[in-house]
Order: C-alpha cells, then structure tokens, then sequence
C-alpha cells in the first residue's frame, strides 16, 4: 500500500488537521457529540449558528423525514451570544481541530457586532456568516438572495472580526449563486460555504395539514447531494477565475468518504458533514477516515491534490 | 458516557399482532442504561429511511437490550422483517430516565408507555423498593403472539403483577388507566410515573396536579439526533420556550411542561 | 364504504379523466407504455418535448441515479415536429385520454411556429411550453429564468396556437417561481406546469470525471418532492389571489397516491408522474386508481375538492 | 406483449463467488422470451435504489425465468441478498433480440456475456440447428461456487460442450476468447453472435468486419425505463445520431454501431 496520505489542508485561512467539519446546526456545540468521536478525528466544526440574543425557534414539529433526506424548520433556535461565550466556546476551545461560529443577524449591524464580539473571543478560528437560513421570514432569505446585501453584510463582519477569517454560507435557492460568491470575495471573505437547505414542504394528505408547524423547512441529506456538487463546482470554477484567493467548502448531503471526495473533485478546499450525523453520531469521524482511505488508495499524497481536479 | 455501535440483532419475535420484542447484543449501553432512557436505532443501512427511530429500553438482559415495540409505519414495519443475526446502527443510552427514589412510586403505563415503565418496575423490584404499577391496553389481544403460540395465546403482560384495565375488558377492568389512577389518587400515593399515548399523559398530569401529586411522564417528539445537537425535538415548557425530548427529557416533570401548547 | 368518487376535472382548459398525467420525457409518445397501462386509466400524458427540427440529443452517458432520485441530460432528444405531427400524433389522437405536447423551441419564433402547427394539429388538446429545461445551452434556461421571458414566449404562443390552451412549464432553479407564474399568467397561459427537474451534477471520484457526458443534468424522483411541493404550494397561492383562472399542475417525486394527493392539496388542480415509470411502466396508472381509492376512504365526492384544500 | 409483474423468487444462489443465478416466477415474461432480450428488474420494493437494472434472460424453465447476473455495486449486493419467496417488480421481455437464422452461427460470449448467449444456445439447440458456441472467462473460479459445494467445486460452465479460453489457462485455452475468434475466422463460418465486455465486443467487431463476416453485438448502456420511452440508452450510430440500446437493441448488427464515439 501507498504512503499515509497527508489530509492537512489551509482553507479560507484555517489550518485544518483534515478537510472535513462537522456543519451547522447538525453538531450543536460539538460537546453533545463528544462520546461518539475520537479527540481530534475532524479538522473541525461549525457550531449551531449564534444570534446577539437567545432564540427559542419554532414551534413543533420541526423536523420530518422525506426520501433520503429530511426537513427541518428549528428557527434558528440557539442560546445567544452571551451564553455561547460564556458556556459553550471555553469547551470547544481546549479541544482539538477548528471551530468555526456560524452566525446570524435580523440587520447588518447585527452581524457587525457578532462579528466583532466573535472575532475577538480566543478560540474562534473563523466565523461563517448565515446568509441563507430559508426559516426565519426576517432576515435570513433576503440577505442571501441578492448580491448587494451579501456584499454589505460580509463587508460589515470583515471589518469588524479583526484578523479572523469570515466565511459566507451561501443559500442554493437562487437562480444563479456565483454573483453571491462574487459579492462576498470582493468583500473580503476568505470562503464560501455552500449549500445550505433547499426550500421545501411536506403535507400530511390525511390531516390537509403542513407537516411542520412552520409550513416550509430546509430539505438537507444524500437527496440534495447533486444540487450541493453542481453548485460547487460552478462556485468554484468562478472563483478560481476571480478569485483564487477564496477557498469553496462544500456540503450537501455527505454520507461517506467517498461524497466527500466528490465535493473536494468538485472544487472545494474543504467539506462539511451535516445530516449524517444523525445517521450515526460518528458519522463524520467515520467520513474523515474514508476519505484518507480514499486518498491512500488512489494514490492521492495530499488530500488538497483533489481540489478542483475534475476533468470535464 | 453513551456508545453508538452496530448491534447484532439476537432475537425478534412478534408478542402481539403489531408488537414485537427485539434483543439487541449491545454491551456498552446495556452496561449504563436507566429506566425511562432510550436508544436511537437505524432500521436500515442504506439511506432509505434516512433517520433512526427513537425506543424507550424495555429492559437489559446481562449484555443485551430490550426493545418492544409496535409496528406503526415505515421504519417499524422494515424492523420487524429483520433477521436474526442483522446488525443495526443504535447508540444511548440517552437522555433522562425515571427518577426512582420517591416513596412507594406508582408506575401508569397506557398501551405501549408499558416499554419503559416495565424496565422501571424491574429496577424497582431489583431494588427492594415498595412501588405499585398498572397498565391500561385498548384489547388483551394486541399484546396476544397469536401466531406464535397454539392454542389461544398467551398476552404478554397476563405474568405481571400489574393492576390492568382495557377497554374493552378482556383484561382487567374494563375502562381506561386512568380510571384506576384516579381511584389510587384518591387513596393517596407516592409520585407518579407516566408513558403512554399523549391524551393520557394530559389526563395523568391533571389528576395528579389536582391531587397534589408529584408526577413524571415520558414525552414523545419527532427526533433526528438524538443527543441535544439538532433541536428538533422541542417541547414547549411552562417557564416559556422549549425543552428537548432527548436531552431535557424524555421523562419530565409534568409542571414543567405546557400542556396547552403540546 | 363511501360511493365513488368523481375523479373528472377541467384543468388548464382541458377536461381530464382524472387529475393525473404522464409526464413529458418520461413516457415517450405514450406507445411505449401502452402494454403496460389500461386504455383510459391516465386523465392523459404529455408528450416528449418536440422541437421544429429533430435532435438527437447529448453523447451518453445521459442517466445516472442518485439518492432516492436520478439525474439526466437527454438533451431534448426528439423526433421534430414533422415526424411527431405524421407517425406519432394519429397513435395518440386515437387513445382515450388528453393528450399534452410538450414543446421547446431555440427563439420565440420558433415557440410561435410549434405552437401554430400544433394548435392546428386534430387530436391535441393542450400544449406544455418548456420553457425550463436546464440541459440546453443555447435556450432553455434563458427563458425561464426571466419572466420578461417567459411572458413573450407564452404570449407568442397564445397568439398561434388558437383555441388549444397553453401551459407554460417552469423551472425550479430559480430564487422566486411566482413571478414566473405572474408572468405567464399575463400573457394568456392557462396552467403553470411545476417543477421541472433541479439542476445537480455527480462526480465519479475514481475517475475524477462528471458521471454525465454533458457534466450537468436534470434531478427528478423521490428526492425532489419537498420542493416540488413548496413550489406549487407557493405558486398556487399567488395565482389564486391574482389569477384564480389559472391552473397549477403538480410534479416532481409522485410515487404514490398519497403523493399526488399532497400535491392537489398543495393547490394543483393535476398531476403529473414522471420518474415514476421508470420504476414501474404501470405506475401512473397505479397512482391514479390509488388517488381514486385515497378519495373514497377520505369521503371526498370529487377530486376537484381537493385542490388547494391545505389547512395552514 | 410485454407485461410487468411482481414475480416471486423461487431460487437465488451461487454459481460463483460473484456470480449468482436467480429463478422468478413470470409467466407472461416467459412465454414471450427471446434469446438477447432482457428484463427490467427492480431490487427493492421502496425508492432506494431507483431505477430497475436490466439484466439478459438467461433462460426459461416452463413458467419461470433464469437470471445469471454478477455482483458489481449497490443494485446487484441487493439482490444477492433477496430471499426465496420475496417477489420482485420485473417487466419485458424487452428489447431486439439476437436472429438466430444464419447458417452456422458462432456465439462468443466473453465473461457475463455467457447470459444470453446460453438462452441463444440452447434455443437453436432445440431448434437442432448447427451452431458453434465459444466463451473466454477470467479464470474457472470466477464460476465455481466454492462455497456451496465441498471439495474442489464445480464450474457452472464445464459442462457446456463450448470451446472455453480463460485468461489464467484454469479452464480451455489460455489467452483471450477472441484468440479462438481469430482462428475459427481465419477457418470461415457463419454469422457471428457475441456478447461481453465492450473492449472484447470492439475487437469481435472489428476481426469480424476484417473477415467480412456479419456481427451481431448485445451492448450494454445505462437504462431507465427499458421500453424505449427516456431515450437514456443512447448507442451511438454509425450513421450519426444514436440508438437506443432497449429497443434497436441491445443485440444490434456491429456494422450500425458507431465504435468509435462508445
Ligand atoms: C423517547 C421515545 C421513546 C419511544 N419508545 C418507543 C417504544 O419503546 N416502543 C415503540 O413502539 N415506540 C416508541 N416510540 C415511538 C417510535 O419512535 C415511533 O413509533 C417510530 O419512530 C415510528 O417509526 P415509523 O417509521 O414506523 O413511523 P413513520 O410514521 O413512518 O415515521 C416517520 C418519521 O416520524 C417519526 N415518528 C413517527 N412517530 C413518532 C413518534 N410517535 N415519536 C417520535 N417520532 C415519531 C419517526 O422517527 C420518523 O422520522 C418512542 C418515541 C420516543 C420519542
Ligand atoms: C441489456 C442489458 C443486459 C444485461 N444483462 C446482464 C446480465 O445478464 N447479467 C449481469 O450480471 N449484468 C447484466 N447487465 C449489466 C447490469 O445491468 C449491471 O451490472 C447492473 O445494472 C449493475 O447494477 P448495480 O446497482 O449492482 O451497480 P451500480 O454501479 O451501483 O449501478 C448504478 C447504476 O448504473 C447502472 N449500471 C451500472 N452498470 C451498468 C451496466 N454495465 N450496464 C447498464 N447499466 C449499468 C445501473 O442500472 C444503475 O442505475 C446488463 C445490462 C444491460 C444494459
Ligand atoms: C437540523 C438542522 C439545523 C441546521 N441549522 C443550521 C444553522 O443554524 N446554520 C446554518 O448555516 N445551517 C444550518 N443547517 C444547514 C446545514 O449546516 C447544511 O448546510 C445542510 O443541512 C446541508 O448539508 P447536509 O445535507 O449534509 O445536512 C441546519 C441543518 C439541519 C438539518
Ligand atoms: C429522462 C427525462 C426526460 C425529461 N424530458 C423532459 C422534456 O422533454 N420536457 C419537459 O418539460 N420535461 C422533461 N422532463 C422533466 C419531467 O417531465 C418532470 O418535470 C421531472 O422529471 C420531475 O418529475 P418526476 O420527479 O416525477 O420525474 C424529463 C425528465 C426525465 C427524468
Ligand atoms: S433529537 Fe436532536 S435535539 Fe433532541
Ligand atoms: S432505457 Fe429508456 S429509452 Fe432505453
């Protein structure tokens, strides 16, 4: 057999022990997942996104289960800056890997101050700006559709974060998302993550109801994988032609090393495993394995090798 | 600390037209499992159905675990067609079991909330702890192996000591569990412990509030994770946002609990 | 149980057996399928999109499955309007059941000439514009995409095609259907045809290669049904506020009865299945006897009652 | 006709470490079947995975259909699996099959390839017409079902009365089935009938058309619907354009198939 690959990889300005994290939302604060995963078996995390003030989210159901793949309306539900600094980064800090804060603003000054609180708090090694939430009706949609607040709101959070890199996490329920991508390089983020969940809905036929008390919610797992790997390879040939300094994470429905190896083909520098988690609590870990496997038997000696290196 | 692992199915056999008991080898949760917890376990290795399915543990036998459940739809009806000798991803134990140590506890099972409540009970008798138990089913026969047995069946719950009522008498009294309860209310108890279908656990919560009555039911959400990461199984509490099933629960002080936003 | 049920309705000018439709692309000329299906079980099919001249479509492979869902990139592949018109409409024109042509056009004008000589044509009874499909470079998606667009092209085809009512399919892959819909409605449309397949893309990581020969492709089934759903949930409002005359016809992951029914629930008025058949030639005929059967054990007298019936 | 049915397992078992024959019920499918016309079937009741794989009829047994099928990714690591009695979604006979009228014809089958040539066999067998039938193999226990028999085992194909080549010299000749191919040509016959992997069907093509001798190819190509309807299959054609592998096919003349573009 091959040498053991190197799986190291710099990625919008974070060195990562590997390239993959566990994504937002689908990881909690990373403690909660603690039992399942060797110290030290992902590159990192993203935490559940943080807003200024604690959120309660929706009212259930929140979450319903469609073919390969789930819904969920949360509402951004999550314990606020305040107690996130407090309780949950001083864990998260002394463990090894990346931690990356996904946040989330109702206004720009919003994300401006996250940034700022964020960016100056030890252990935080990027911040991911939630652009894209399809749940919450004030905010979150509009900022991500249009190219001009993405600008302004990742413009706003890079001034602010100090030497802490921002990254974009881009929305796929768009036309086009390279404009978006464009917006948020020429504003000083160091990557964009994408996707998000696409918009959907589930009916209960008997009752003629919304399954989820929200009406709509974020579709996410393996049936959004082909949207996740086409957008990303769009982002990220964009990029390269643009701005080869910004670096693409993709995600979308990762199950296994081998999804994961797609997304890095694809054009990302690095991945994020999001509902498989809840397939198995060392999903990722598992993932992360794979894909050194993958690359020990392709003869792969580091794994950023793969990065964009479709043949079409 | 809870371990997900791949648990070989040892046994799978139906005790009732829709109830089936599973025996799962799973040492490490076996090894920390508490009454009222539960298990997340994967009906498949594929993607389809994409989430586990969240089961109360109905008792530890040495290394293995028990799990009783009913066939309801999708994930339930593929579990049922597993063989021996399958293994399935399950992790837990997880979230917060029964609190035991009340005095002379009285143990209210409704249907398939006897999957917990029969693990308690056990702990409890383990113990030496003085407790009273009782269970209400809509028919004997759901929990009647008819095509396991010759004869007219043997009901899975006929063994136990457990004061019964069923709807349409063919055990016990005749009536609902909570008829029985109201009574025990009336005579004074312990603190109760509830599982069952959600109108019950409203009517246990009354009674016992009325009563004075310290009470703990076991909730049922939606769930995706599992161990507090995904918040999806919120429940909406009395103090105003919400609690996890999984982690704030599954057991909950019933005062905790805003029963009119349920 | 209850008597049966009046399945008949009238949606988008056409008076329907029952509310459930092959999709186009995926049943031919509707001969394909015919050992495999009761004369009389569908409310009718849409045919393969046909185009002025014959294509023959893009090198393979233009198939590949994916979670719960496939993708593909046919290219548009067709006989052409003259062959269709001589040996594959008097076929269908004898059948019971309305018979639907899809069409596609590279220009406006070309929309307006398909539409005049299929408006013509004896034995059509409505026409579906594609103005959505994402694997054709030169058109396709330029249209759908924009509802000035989508207003001309519909307009043009109104214009010719007579009396024979016109729908007008639209695309997913874009931030905000409605206005779409809006649009077509303006120019005289009478059905909005949702969705048509997402655009996704797999990889194969052995090969670092795109699995389609045209990289990107069409996903369909199962997968996609939450957003199909949210869709014609989205659209259907709207046109019921602005347009009540306007019709919305559901698609995307029917698999089932239960499935369609979620659809009209949602605010179609018609479904249609299309991946479907493909696991299973009688599927469409399964699925609307099972919607037939759903009805009776819901107590729904008509079909029609259905329609927009969610509870929100 | 074709029809589509739920065709019940009546066998599933090993003919080689990867290589499994399956017997189905289908007796609207059976009684239609040609040699090199194929079936659709579906390998799980629910959406995971998708599509249906088609596989060539293998043969036919009264009322029952033979699938000789190799275990190559998800579909087929199903099917393997798939209990005697379960019932599977199946449609066809589908497809263009081989014409059996020439004089002499010669059948090369080259690994799987075996699958429908041995229905083509045995066809002009009970026709009793004169025919030679050759087959080249990676190695002989590539068809030996090790595990289901005790001692050295038996290959499924050595009884066959075909001229054999297989790559590691185990069974027949060593070396590649077109080495055979190239001498029986180079000695003259008949029309030539193959089936196997593409590179083996380029070079058979490609002897074939230097002897002048007609080809008839069976060719695979991803499927979707099988009956002609999402134009999924394309072949490319000689004559520019494509073909559809389930209905100008799969056993098309070599000499329409664009070799150079597949
Ligand atoms: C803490 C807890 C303990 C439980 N213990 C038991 C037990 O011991 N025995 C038993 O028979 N059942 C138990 N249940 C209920 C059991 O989880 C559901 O019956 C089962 O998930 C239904 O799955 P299905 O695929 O057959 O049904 P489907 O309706 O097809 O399930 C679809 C989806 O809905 C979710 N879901 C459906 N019903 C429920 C429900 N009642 N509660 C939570 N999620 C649901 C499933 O997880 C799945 O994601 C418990 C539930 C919880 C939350
Ligand atoms: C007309 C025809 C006849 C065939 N007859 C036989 C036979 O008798 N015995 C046998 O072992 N195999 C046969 N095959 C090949 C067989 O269909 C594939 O091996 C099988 O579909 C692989 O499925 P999988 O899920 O195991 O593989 P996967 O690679 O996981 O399949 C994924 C997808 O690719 C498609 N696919 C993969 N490989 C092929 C292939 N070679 N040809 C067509 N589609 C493919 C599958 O349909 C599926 O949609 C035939 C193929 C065709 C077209
Ligand atoms: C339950 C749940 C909660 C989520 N919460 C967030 C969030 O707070 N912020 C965010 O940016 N993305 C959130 N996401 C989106 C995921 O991070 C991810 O983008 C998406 O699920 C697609 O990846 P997957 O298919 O691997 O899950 C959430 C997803 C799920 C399923
Ligand atoms: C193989 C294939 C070919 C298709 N061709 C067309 C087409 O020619 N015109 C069109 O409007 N839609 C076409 N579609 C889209 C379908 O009609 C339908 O909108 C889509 O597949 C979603 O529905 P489903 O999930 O039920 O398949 C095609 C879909 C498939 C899978
Ligand atoms: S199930 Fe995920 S937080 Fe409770
Ligand atoms: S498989 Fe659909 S046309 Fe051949």
């Amino acid at each position: 057999m091959s040498q053991r690959p190197d799986m190291a990889v710099k990625v919008g300005g974070v060195e990562l022990a590997n390239p993959v994290l566990a994504a937002s939302g689908t990881f909690g604060y990373g403690r909660e997942y603690s039992p399942y995963l060797e110290p030290g078996a992902l590159g990192g995390l993203v935490t559940k996104g943080v807003s200024l003030r604690p959120r309660e989210g929706n009212p259930p159901p929140r979450i319903v289960e469609t073919a390969c793949g789930m819904l969920n309306a949360i509402g951004l539900a999550n314990v606020g800056l305040e107690e996130f600094l407090k309780n949950k980064l001083p864990w998260l800090a002394e463990q090894p890997g990346a931690v990356v804060v996904n946040l989330y603003g109702e206004s720009i000054e919003e994300f401006a101050e996250l940034a700022k609180a964020l960016g100056a708090a030890k252990g935080v090694d990027a911040l991911e700006l939630n652009v894209s939430c399809p749940n919450v009706k004030e905010g979150g949609m509009a900022f991500g559709c249009h190219p001009g607040a993405v600008g302004q709101v990742t413009a706003a959070a890079v001034a602010e974060a100090g030497d802490t890199p921002v990254w974009v996490k881009l929305t796929p329920n768009v036309t086009d998302l390279a404009p978006m991508a464009e917006a948020a390089a020429q504003a000083g983020a160091r990557a964009v993550s994408l996707i998000n969940t696409l918009m959907g809905m589930a009916i209960d036929a008997r009752t003629r109801r919304p399954v989820l008390a929200n009406v709509v919610g974020g579709l996410s797992g393996p049936a959004i994988k082909p949207v996740g790997l086409r957008m990303v390879w769009q982002v990220a040939r964009a990029m390269k032609a643009r701005h080869p300094e910004v670096d693409v994470v993709g995600l979308g429905g990762i199950m296994s090393g081998i999804d994961a190896a797609e997304y890095l083909i694809a054009g990302a520098g690095a991945v994020q495993v999001g509902t498989a988690s809840f397939t198995e609590p060392g999903a990722a870990g598992r993932i992360a394995g794979e894909l050194a496997e993958f690359c020990a038997q392709q003869g792969v000696a580091r794994a950023g090798e793969l990065t964009g290196s479709l043949h079409t | 600390m809870s371990a997900s692992l791949k648990a070989k199915v040892l046994g799978n056999r139906p005790v009732g037209p829709q109830v089936h008991l599973m025996t799962l080898a799973a040492p490490a949760i076996a090894a920390k499992a508490r009454p009222g917890q539960f298990v997340m376990l994967r009906v498949s290795p594929g993607p389809e159905p994409l989430l586990a399915r969240p089961f109360s543990i109905h008792g530890v036998e040495g290394e293995s675990l028990l799990v009783l459940y009913q066939v309801v739809g999708k994930g339930t009806g593929l579990l049922k067609e597993v063989a021996q000798g399958q293994e399935l991803t399950m992790w837990g134990p997880l979230g917060r079991g029964f609190e035991l140590g009340g005095d002379d506890p009285l143990l209210v099972a409704g249907g398939m909330g006897i999957a917990p409540l029969a693990f308690a009970a056990e702990s409890l008798e383990q113990k030496g702890a003085s407790f009273r138990a009782m269970f209400g089913i809509g028919s004997r026969e759901a929990f009647t192996a008819w095509d396991a047995v010759s004869g007219d069946g043997d009901c899975y719950l006929e063994h136990w000591d457990w004061a019964a009522a069923s709807e349409d008498g063919s055990l016990g009294r005749e009536g609902l569990v909570t008829a029985l309860l109201a009574e025990a209310l009336d005579r004074r108890t312990g603190p109760v412990l509830a599982c069952g279908p959600l109108p019950m656990l409203k009517a246990v919560a009354r009674l016992c509030d009325e009563h004075g009555v310290p009470c703990q039911v076991s909730l049922e959400a939606p769930m995706a994770c599992g161990v507090g990461a995904c918040l999806g199984c919120a429940i909406p509490a009395k103090a105003g946002g919400y609690l996890r099933a999984c982690q704030e629960g599954p057991v909950m002080d019933a005062a905790l609990v805003d029963w009119g936003r349920i």
